[in-house]
Formats: C-alpha cells, structure tokens, sequence
C-alpha cells in the first residue's frame, strides 16, 4: 500500500501544471450557463485540445493521452488547483463518451469523439422526462421506427447544457408494452437543431438556463446514431450511469482546491474561532474524499469494477459541497447574500447535488440492500 | 399568563392572510424582481389600509402605536406571501424616526433646514411638524442645494414620514454599519447611518451602485453618507439599535412566514407526487424530514411571540437564529423533496426558496445572535 | 397574549422557592437507579410530602395543592433551578396518578394516592413485553379470570424503577383472539412482592438496575385493582400515555436549569470561542421548549386536549438532551471519560430519550401522519 | 500509488479477527471489568504470538520494525473485538521508550542507577542492555531506595522493556499532560511524563487512584510523577510527541473496529427483529440511519491507512478525529435502532456502545485535533 505516484504520473502531473500555468485565463470566465459564457468555455476546451488537455484519459486516436485513472486524478488535481475553468463539455466526456467506448462502433468512435474532444460539439444529456425522475425506468418517450432510422416523440427534462448545446443523447422506448418498464429501450443520439426539436430553456434557482425541456415531434434519427442494439438501451445506459455515479463524476481535485480556498478565506476573514472546526471537517472531508477515490480507482486499476460503492461516494460529495459552501457563505457573513461572490454561484451549484444522479434518497436505499444487505422494497 | 394569540389578533393573522392570497402575491414577487413595481406598490396600499405598516409608528403619527407582536403576525403573513419590498427597513426606519423625535435636544441635533450639511441647529418644535415636505425635495438634493428643505425642519420631516409610513404611503430603506439598503432604488427615503459612532443619520441622495441578491426579489444597495444629514447625536446610535431589534423581529417573523410556505407547499407536493408507484410522501424518509421541518418551525415561533412580548435583545436574538435556520431547513428540505422541478425558477416555490437564506443573514447574523445570547457580542 | 404569571402564581412560586432554598440537600443524593440512592430518594420524598411539595397538581385531599398547570410549570422550574434530586416517584405521579383521576374510582383514589404522595409506595410501569417494544398492542401476558380478581402470568420487561420500587401497573391481555389487538387488554395494578413476581433487575449502560424484568406466575390481583372496564385497558392506557408524552414528562425547569448549568460550565473553562455556539443552541433550545410547553399549558387551560403535537415535545426535548450533554462532555474534554463525574449520569440518562416513551422514528411518523397529513402505512 | 492492503496485510487481518473470534473476547471484556484480567493477558498472548504487540518495537529490540500500517490493522481488530487493556498505552510506551535509546546524550539523560532521583548520568553502552531488570525491581522503588536498580542503567531498562512489550509479555501505560493512565493497576509499567516542559519521564511506584469510565473495561488512574526519573531531557519531549502520534493513530484504528462491529451487530439486529409485523430493517428511516453509519466509516478508514503511511501529525489527526467521530455516530445509530435492549449492559452490545466516546476523547479529542490542522494547535 502507498500513496506515491510513479514517476510517469508524476512527470505527467508536473507537465499540466506547467501547461495551466500558462494558459489558465488570469480572470474567470463568464458562467459556462450563460450564452457569452457557454462561448467562453467553448473556446477554453478547443484551447484544451489543442494541446491535448481535454480529454487525457482517451486513447491518443481520439485526442486523448492514454492517461489512467491515476494520471486522469493527478491531472484533476492539477486543474482545479489551477482555478481552470468549468468543463462545458462534461456530459460528452463523462457520460457518452464511456458509453461510446464499451457499446459504440468503430465509426461511431471516429465520427463523435473527436470532435467532442475539441468543443466543436457540444452534448446535452436527455435522461429525465416528466413523469420519470427518479424512477427512470419509466420512460415514455418513444423511437418509432421508420425507413433507414428512428423516429423520436415525446418529452425530456432536465436536459443539462441543452438550452446552448449541439446535440444529444438519452433513452427512448422502442418496443412498448413489454412486461417489464427496463425492457425495450432504445440509446440514441440526435441533433438538437434537428427539425421537429424544440428547446426550451429552463431557468435555474439564479435563473441562469443551466437545463432545457426537450419537445421532440418526429425527429428522424439515422441508424448510426443508435448506441448498442436497439431495445438494450436500458443495459447500455446502466454502464453510463454506473460511471457518472462512480468515480469521475466529481473528482478529488475539485474539493480540494475549494477546501484550500475556504481556508484561505478563513485566514483572511480573522480565523473566526466559532467557525474553525468547520475549516478543519472542509480539509478533512477533501483529503477523506481523495483517498476514498485513490483506494476505488486502485481496485478499478487492479481489474474490479465500481459497484454498489458508487453510491456511498455520490452521497458523499454532494452534502460535502453542501456544507463547504455554507461555511464560506457564513464567513461572509451579510456579503453572502450577494449572488455575484465568487462563492455564490459554487453554491446554487451545490445544491443541485443531493437531487440529480439519484437523489440521495435513493442512494441510501442502494447502500443500505445492496451494502449492507437489509431487506428491499418497503421504502 | 396565557401564550396564545386572542381572537383579535388570530382574526388580524386571518385577514391578511386571505388578503394576501387573494392578491397573487407570487406575480408582484416576479414583477418586483424584473424592476417592475407596479403590484407590488398596489400589495402594500393593500396592507397599509389593514394596518400593517401603522404597527411600528406610534399614535402621534397616525399610527397605531408600537404593537410588536401584532408586527410579527404581519411580517409572518408577509413572509408567508412572498411579498417583495422594504419591508422590514421601512419598519426600523420607522422605529429609528420616532426615537430620534422623542429624544431630547441633547441627545439628537437635527437639521435645521437653514444651515449646509454641516451645521446642525437645535430640534425643531415639540408640535407635529407640517409633514408636507415632498419627499422629492430632499431626494433632489445634494449638499449643495440644501435650500430646498426649507419646508420644514427635520424634526418636522421625520414626523411626517412617520405619518406616510403608517399610511403604507411612502418606503424606507436604512443602510447601517456598511451593509446593504434594500431595494433603495424604489424606497421613498434611503437613510445612511454613519460617522465613527454611528451618530449621524443621512437623508441620501442617490441609491448607489446595486448588487443582485440571491433572491431576485431583493436588490442591494450601497447608497453613500451624502445627501443631507438629517440628525446627529448620541441620540441616533440609540435609535439605531432599536430599529435594529426592531428589523431583527420582523425579519425573523417573516422566516416563519417563509418557512411555513415552504413546508405546506411541499407537503401538497409530495402528497400528489408519484414515484416507483406511489406516493413520494408515502416513503419514510420524506415523512421524517418534513417532520423535522415543522419542528424547527413550530419550536421557532414561539421565540418570535415572546421576543415581540419583551423587545429584550437577547430574546430577539434567540427568534432570529431559530426562526432563520428553521427556514433554511424548510428551503433545504423543499428542494429535497421537489426533486429537479424545485431547483427551478420557474415553479414559483422558488420565491420562497431563494428567500430562506437571505432573511437567515439579514439584520443580524446566526453568528452574531449566538453571540449575544452568550454574551461575547 | 402574555408571558406574566399572575400574583397567585408568583406567590405560590415564590413559596416554593424558599421552601427549596431551606430543605434541598447540600449534596447530590446517591444516584436513584441505586438501592441506596433509591431509600435516600424515597425519604426525600416523604420531606416534600410532609409540606405538601410532592404532588402539587393534585387535589388537597390527596396531599396536592390543587395547582394548576401554570403554577406545576412555576414549582419545577424553581425545583431543578434548586437543584433538587430526580423525582423517585414519577411513574406513579406522572404515569399511573392522572389515569385513577380519569378512570379509577373514588375509593381507588382514596387508598393509592396518598401513600404515592408521601413516597410510602413507589410505582414501576409494566408496559412493554420482551416482543412488543414500540408495538404496544401485541401484548401477550395474560390476566385470568378467577374468584374475585384475576390471575397475572407473562413476562415484563423495561419496568422502570422496579428494581427497588413496591408495586407496578401495566396492560394484560385479558380475552384473547379478539380480531384486533387493542381490544381485549385489561387495566391492572400489582404487588411486586406477591406470590409469583419474580423481579430480575436489568442494568442499564452504565450499569445501575434501573429497570427489570418481570416474571409473572398466576398472580393474583383483587377485583379492586382492575383500573376502567375490564377489556377496556387500551383506552384507559391511552390516556396515560397521552399525557406521558405530553406536557408533563419532562418539564421545561429541568432544561432551563441544565442550560443554566452549561453556559457555567463554559464560563468556568475558558469560554472556547469554538464551543460559543452550541452553548447558544443550549440556552435558545431550554427557552423554546419552555415556551412551547408555555402556548400548550395555555390551551390546555383554554380547555383544549393534547393531541399528536406531543409527538413534537417527545423529539424536540429527548434530542435537545442528549445535545446539551454532548456539549458539555465536550467541554471537559478528556476528563468527560469519568463515569462519575456531575455530567455523566445525566448524559446516559439522555440516551435512552429517543427510544423510550414511542422511539423517535415512531413520532417522525405520527408527525408526519396526523399533523401534516402525509399517507399512512408505508415506513 | 496502490492504495490497497496486499495479500499479506489482508492475511493478517483476516488472521486477527479469525483469531479474536474464536476467543470469546466479550467475556474477556467482561472479566476484565471485574478485575479480572486472566482472560485478558491470555487473548494478549495470542495476540502477541500473531505478532501484533512487535509492530511498534524496531527490530533491534526483538520487534518487527515499525509497521504502523500493519499496526492500524491490529488495531481495527482489537476494537472490532473490544479486546481490553492497555494496547494502545503500550504501543505509545514502545514508541517513546525507543526514541530515548536512539536520542544522543545530549537529548536525553538516562538513570544510571548509581545515583538519587535527581542525579542523572549518561546514556548507557550502545549495545542491547541486559534487559533482565525484573520488573518488579523497579516498582518496588521509591525515591529513597534507589540501591534496586544497579541491575541495569536506564537504558538497558529501556531496552529490555521494549523486548518484552514486542513479545507480549509486558503491558504499559502512560500519564502525560496531567491526563489518566489507563489500567494502571494491571500494567506491568506504568510511565509519567512530567516536568514544566514535559522532559522527565518518571517510572511510577503507585498507580494511584483510579476513577471509573463510560467503559466499565477501562479504568483511569493517576500515577503521581514519583518513584524513579527514568530519563530526563529534551529528547523526552520530542519523544513524547512521536509517542502521542502513534497514540492517536492506534485509536483511531480501534474505533474504526468499535464502528465496524456495531454496525455489524445493528444489522443483523434489525434483520431479524420484527415490530408492526416487518423487520425493522425494512424501515426506510432505518436502512438510512445505518447507511449513514457504513459512510462514516468508509471515509474513516481511508484517512487512517494514509495516517500510517505518512505518521504526519496533521494526517493523524484528520484520522483520530473523523474515526472517533465514525464510531460514535455508529454508537448512536446501534443504541436507537436496538431500542431498550440495546440501553443494557447485558446485551453484548454494550462493550463497544460504551468504548465509542472514550476512543473519540482519548489521545487527542477533536476539538484539539482540528485545532491542529487548521494550524492553532
């Protein structure tokens, strides 16, 4: 057992660090949920790219560096302590493009990730639907199918990206009627400038469009735009969602930068004593949350796969960003109210996290049958 | 002893609180968030006439003497309602005026309309004053044009603002201690407190520069200590910290308000909210944490009660942390339960959600009420 | 609306408290869970009987004072401000007293009451049985009919006090097989010393018998014992348990004096600005639960019953407890590992607050049930 | 960077806990409450034998060499089986005893056994004492009968000890700070650190008197600074501190084990319990109170594996805090979902219920371990 990175790592580690520190814009950009910061972010991931920082652990094909996931957290690590900007581009990399890699074709791979690797297109996810939010099961969106693709009708929600974005992905239902609601979904990909899509964007808690609702009328879908076989979608997205709720949702490096700055605005608030050992539980949920990804990844390097685990990890760090940024709000005191603060959009932020990726309600409920094997299905 | 409202002040609560739901407060919140100001104005003629803005003014001025616990059934009402507005600082302006009128000659020098910014003469006379001063004059000047309060002195334009507060007629904002003025760019008077000892009281003249709250409904301002400077003296720093009692009670009077809005709104929404079949508010978890909601806010509001019963700081402090964190639990909990469609600003829950914490901080900090309640502060 | 005592009020408290200030001893009884802090208890309240201190709130006959709700509140503030022993008697005077007031008769009354009141006979509660916890309906000791009374045989468990105390009340299942188990349950008091009680003390975490097991062979209770109809022994105990979790469990003097006790504690340790806070809580929460209990004792005078909002009261003061301790034993640092010190015995004490007297999870239920009227049945 | 235990690290905890298993410990536990420790030396003996009390001794004192990674293992293991005695006061002697024999004679005198309490000499000789100094030699000493210790010098004490702490054989405690001595009665060497600047260490000839804990298994003494000056110097200090640090990491890794082990007994509890004709496992606010418990663990754990690969003091005491944090939010979460069963000292529960907050508070409480890592303390 040890916490030392190899030299390649290490070497690798000390090259992005070199690279932010030349490229990472001086001033923060626009909120990546605004128009002109949607743009701004856009730009900063074809600035990624082009030296192969956008996507480091793809394979080099695809403008990545073969990074694994050890190099992929020394980079994370790197990057938010650089104060780089929000990666637009997260639903492409963290959700499709792992599906891509385990259930996409060849062709599938050279047309889509290449150019998600440089910003040119930018994905929205389309899980949700109305009457399905955490009980994604029961999608009613439907692919009809018709000469040479799909036809795709019905309702999304809670499309994030989508109100800026180019394209999408999500699971419509194929074969309706069959005894079970996981059966007979279909994984599709479509064009959200495609005819008969109209987005409608949603306004977050600070009003900015962070979400979209999704109208779709018959929107044709080409065969190659289907992700594994039709009617597996359920099966195909369960390897998505397994890694969006594992490892890489929320790296490390994220929390310990915001851990290191709430100290420092601890310092520079007057070190109020009333709130130091809520600093100390910010450093340590972060060094907490670090380790607990080194030992994950360590059996994911070892050859194990992210189970049931997930969900403890998902818990978490959405009520760890919770509480971090209510600390740094009451340090400020009065000034917290100010919805311009550079702690003040991390925390609109933050409160999202108990609800999405499934709710915390429903993680408890994984961990507690799946972990600790208590009885299922009362709740 | 008997701590519970009467019928008189139960019918009060009633009344507003039918008045309010009548008046589609929820659309005033949104038209007051894009700077339009128009219902929002027409919600607090609306109140003014059931009498809630003469509950800070004393009979004097045409109000109904000072009647905190009456305050806080309106400020619940208020909170409950979502009603935008200055609210909770045209009250402390209120309560800050009346002292400084009732305060003696050596405790308060007030402008004298004769002299420039500097020069303070004596108080005015002891009657009503003419309460004719267009607010326009005084907002028009600036220290150089101090000729246009020669209509009345400014202890007869603080009598007369009193008299326009309590006919809901005119709105205050009040900046202290270097924080905000809410909504300074819609209030009628925008008063600076100022100097080393915070002895000094400006009329200012312009609103300043405007940051945005987290609760859109609320804009911050930052107005200067410029204007006219309406009084000075011990006197002020004394009528300061009762108008900050005063604004801390509101305020948390208006948590509960928010708090219980929060609460009912989510309890309706997880009543009808169906998940893997049934509904959400059918699963123990749900149940547990609206529980704990209505215990925060039930154990809240008897503080409030009591702090309007005393006016005693500490027992203010003590309403203000609970009744604030109560709400932020409700807020918390709503968004929880609501699921994505809470974190909206479209459903208008989020009137009240971006509301909680705002309220928690303002007029006095969970910090510094805990600190006064054990006496550091 | 008013927080002013009336003069009659003042007087009677002011009584009190001088009554307090001469009798109360200088040192801390012996800890009551024990036999010999058990005698010394029982003196102690023979010492309030003797000047009509032990039952207040009863009617003069009885050896009260005919106190009304408002002055019982003014007599146990000033009690615990006093700083006076744990009361040996409360099963009897909180649990078994307001039940023969309500449903026993005039010459039950008359034989039972008085020797409560002056500490001569020490009351156990005989609720719960080794498979009905929180389940309460699903009794199975049994009491049989016989000449003259009936037959008591079964098993006991959690009685309080009944280590050390004299007799006992509870619930037996008097007609089985009826279709639901709340029918068919008889109200019945007994000796612990009768042919047939085995009495097997159970010690508590830290080891004082505070309660025990009962063991009940065919013994024989007197028709005179049986409390309301027999049969109708649910209802009757309803009301007990009502009032059990109403008002008068804990009274808010005991919380106010505790706080009091806390804010010393850290005045006389520094005042760690990082312990400020809870400190706060402390004070804030004594004072809330006074009030609380302050707007209910007001309707209640006004004539209103205590509903499901005693649900509130149970939560709210059984964590408030354990968080004051926790907060103290914080404060003392390493030196709260002494099991003899002034806060441990309270602090064990407050452990067992969630669970007895209808666990919290079972309040959160009827919370959410009855006052906010969320779906029944599912948990 | 491979942050996994290797086969052989999880050899070895699979052997603890199949070993401490089979060995009944809660009777152990339980005889040892009663002063009877027979039950106890013979699980140290096993333990001893399974090489876990050679884990804190280097290898030129029959130890393995420090292992402090293998050490938290042994020590999860210990708490998992709420082992009694002073293991981690042992572990902490082992550590100081073996800084002073390292430090030159300029950080630390040794006794040399020729002279009075006062009079120090210099180090002994290099090589391994005679290590023969009957233990009873050294108790029976006070500071007139200093005659009893020409068997060795300090260090050659110091050496010996540290043999047969490594072998099981020999039991310790320490006083530092004025705080208590666990099982001072019971041990074999009962060391206090005292002096302004903490730079002498005393081996006491009384325990002193003993006062009860939470944990009936536990009992705390106050050895006075009196009997022999062992060693005197600054190295004492500084050893002191390196002792404290394993102190606090050999905790921390028992209350991860009291954790685990109430958890485990919680889950299996409220599986087979049934109220209102379910399990009470199926309850949603149970299954969620207990997966709270299982992620207070699982983020214990890593901090305390990474506290034994760096022994950083901050490190150390991010894991001493969150583990005895862990332990006693699994210590609330068994007591309520026991129900009343679970508030007796029957229930075997109880051995570890009763050991959570004295792990929390021993060897550094939070409140001094957060201090130090936002650099206060």
């Amino acid at each position: 057992m040890d916490l030392t990175h190899d030299a390649e790592t290490e070497a690798f580690r000390g090259e992005a660090r070199a690279w932010l520190a030349a490229h990472v814009p001086s001033a923060p950009l626009p909120s990546l949920e605004t128009r002109e910061g949607f743009a701004a972010h856009r730009a900063w991931e074809a600035e990624l790219a082009a030296d192969r920082w956008s996507v480091v652990s793809w394979p080099e094909p695809y403008g990545g560096r073969g990074a694994d996931i050890m190099r992929w957290l020394a980079f994370e690590e790197e990057y938010y302590a650089a104060g780089a900007p929000g990666r637009v581009s997260q639903n492409g990399i963290n959700l499709l493009a792992p599906t891509l890699f385990d259930h996409g074709t060849q062709e599938q791979r050279a047309r889509v990730l290449p150019p998600m690797a440089r910003g040119e297109v930018i994905w929205a996810q389309a899980w949700s639907e109305p009457e399905s939010g955490s009980d994604l099961a029961s999608l009613r969106s439907r692919a009809v199918r018709t000469n040479g693709g799909w036809l795709l009708s019905g309702q999304k929600t809670w499309s994030s990206r989508a109100a800026f974005a180019d394209r999408a992905f999500g699971l419509f239902r194929s074969e309706p009627g069959l005894p079970r609601p996981h059966l007979g979904l279909t994984y599709l990909m479509f064009d959200l400038r495609a005819p008969g899509v109209t987005v409608r964007p949603i306004g977050r808690l600070d009003g900015k469009p962070a979400f979209a609702e999704l109208f779709l009328d018959e929107v044709f879908v080409p065969d190659e735009d289907v992700i594994g076989a039709p009617g597996e979608g359920w099966r195909v997205a369960m390897s998505t969602a397994g890694n969006e709720r594992g490892l890489t949702l929320r790296s490390p490096g994220r929390f310990l930068a915001s851990a290191r700055r709430l100290a420092a605005l601890w310092g520079s608030t007057g070190r109020d004593p009333a709130v130091g050992d809520r600093v100390a539980d910010a450093l340590i949920g972060a060094r907490a949350y670090q380790l607990f990804t080194y030992a994950g990844a360590s059996r994911f390097a070892a050859g194990a796969t992210i189970g049931a685990e997930s969900s403890l990890n998902k818990v978490f760090w959405s009520e760890y960003d919770i509480a971090l940024h209510e600390t740094a709000l009451d340090l400020l005191g009065p000034e917290a109210e100010r919805a311009d603060g550079p702690w003040a959009e991390g925390w609109v932020f933050s409160l999202a996290g108990p609800v999405y990726a499934g709710t915390n309600e429903i993680q408890r409920d994984i961990i507690a049958e799946r972990l600790l094997g208590l009885p299922k299905g009362r709740r | 002893m008997r701590f519970l409202l009467d019928a008189e002040q139960r019918d009060f609560a009633r009344t507003l609180d039918s008045l309010l739901a009548a008046a589609d407060s929820p659309s005033a919140a949104r038209a007051w968030a894009r700077g339009d100001h128009a219902l929002g104005r027409a919600l607090w003629d609306r109140l003014a006439k059931a009498g809630v803005f003469a509950l800070a003014v004393p009979e004097a001025f045409d109000g109904a003497g000072r009647l905190p616990l009456e305050l806080t059934l309106g400020f619940e009402a208020l909170g409950r309602h979502a009603v935008p507005g200055p609210a909770v600082e045209t009250v402390a302006a209120a309560v800050l005026l009346s002292e400084l009128v009732d305060a003696g000659p050596d405790a308060v020098g007030f402008h004298d309309g004769g002299l420039d910014g500097l020069g303070l003469g004596d108080a005015g006379p002891d009657g009503p004053g003419p309460g004719g001063a267009e607010l326009g004059d005084t907002r028009g000047g600036g220290p150089g044009s101090e000729a246009g309060a020669a209509a009345g002195d400014g202890a007869g334009y603080a009598r007369g603002l009193l008299s326009r507060f309590a006919s809901g007629d005119a709105l205050a904002t009040l900046r202290v201690d270097g924080g905000y003025a809410l909504d300074a760019d819609v209030a009628d008077v925008v008063l600076v407190v100022a100097g080393q000892t915070g002895e000094e009281l400006w009329l200012a003249a312009e609103p300043g520069p405007a940051a945005p709250s987290h609760d859109p409904a609320r804009r911050l301002f930052t107005p200067a200590a410029a204007g006219r400077l309406l009084a000075r003296g011990p006197g002020v720093a004394a009528g300061v910290e009762r108008a900050r009692a005063w604004g801390a009670l509101a305020t948390a009077a208006q948590a509960v308000g928010v708090g219980r809005a929060l609460l009912e709104q989510t309890v309706g929404y997880v009543r009808e909210r169906r998940q893997f079949g049934v509904a959400v508010g059918s699963f123990q978890a749900v149940k547990h944490r609206l529980a704990d909601v209505l215990l925060a806010l039930e154990f809240a509001r008897p503080l409030v009660h009591a702090a309007a019963l005393s006016l005693d700081p500490v027992d203010i402090a003590m309403a203000k942390v609970t009744a604030g964190e109560a709400a932020c639990t409700a807020a918390r909990a709503a968004l929880q339960l609501h699921g994505a469609i809470g974190y909206t600003e479209e459903l208008d829950l989020s009137l009240w959600l971006r509301k909680a914490r705002p309220l928690r901080d303002a007029w006095g900090t969970p910090a510094s009420c805990r600190a006064r309640i054990v006496g550091v502060g």
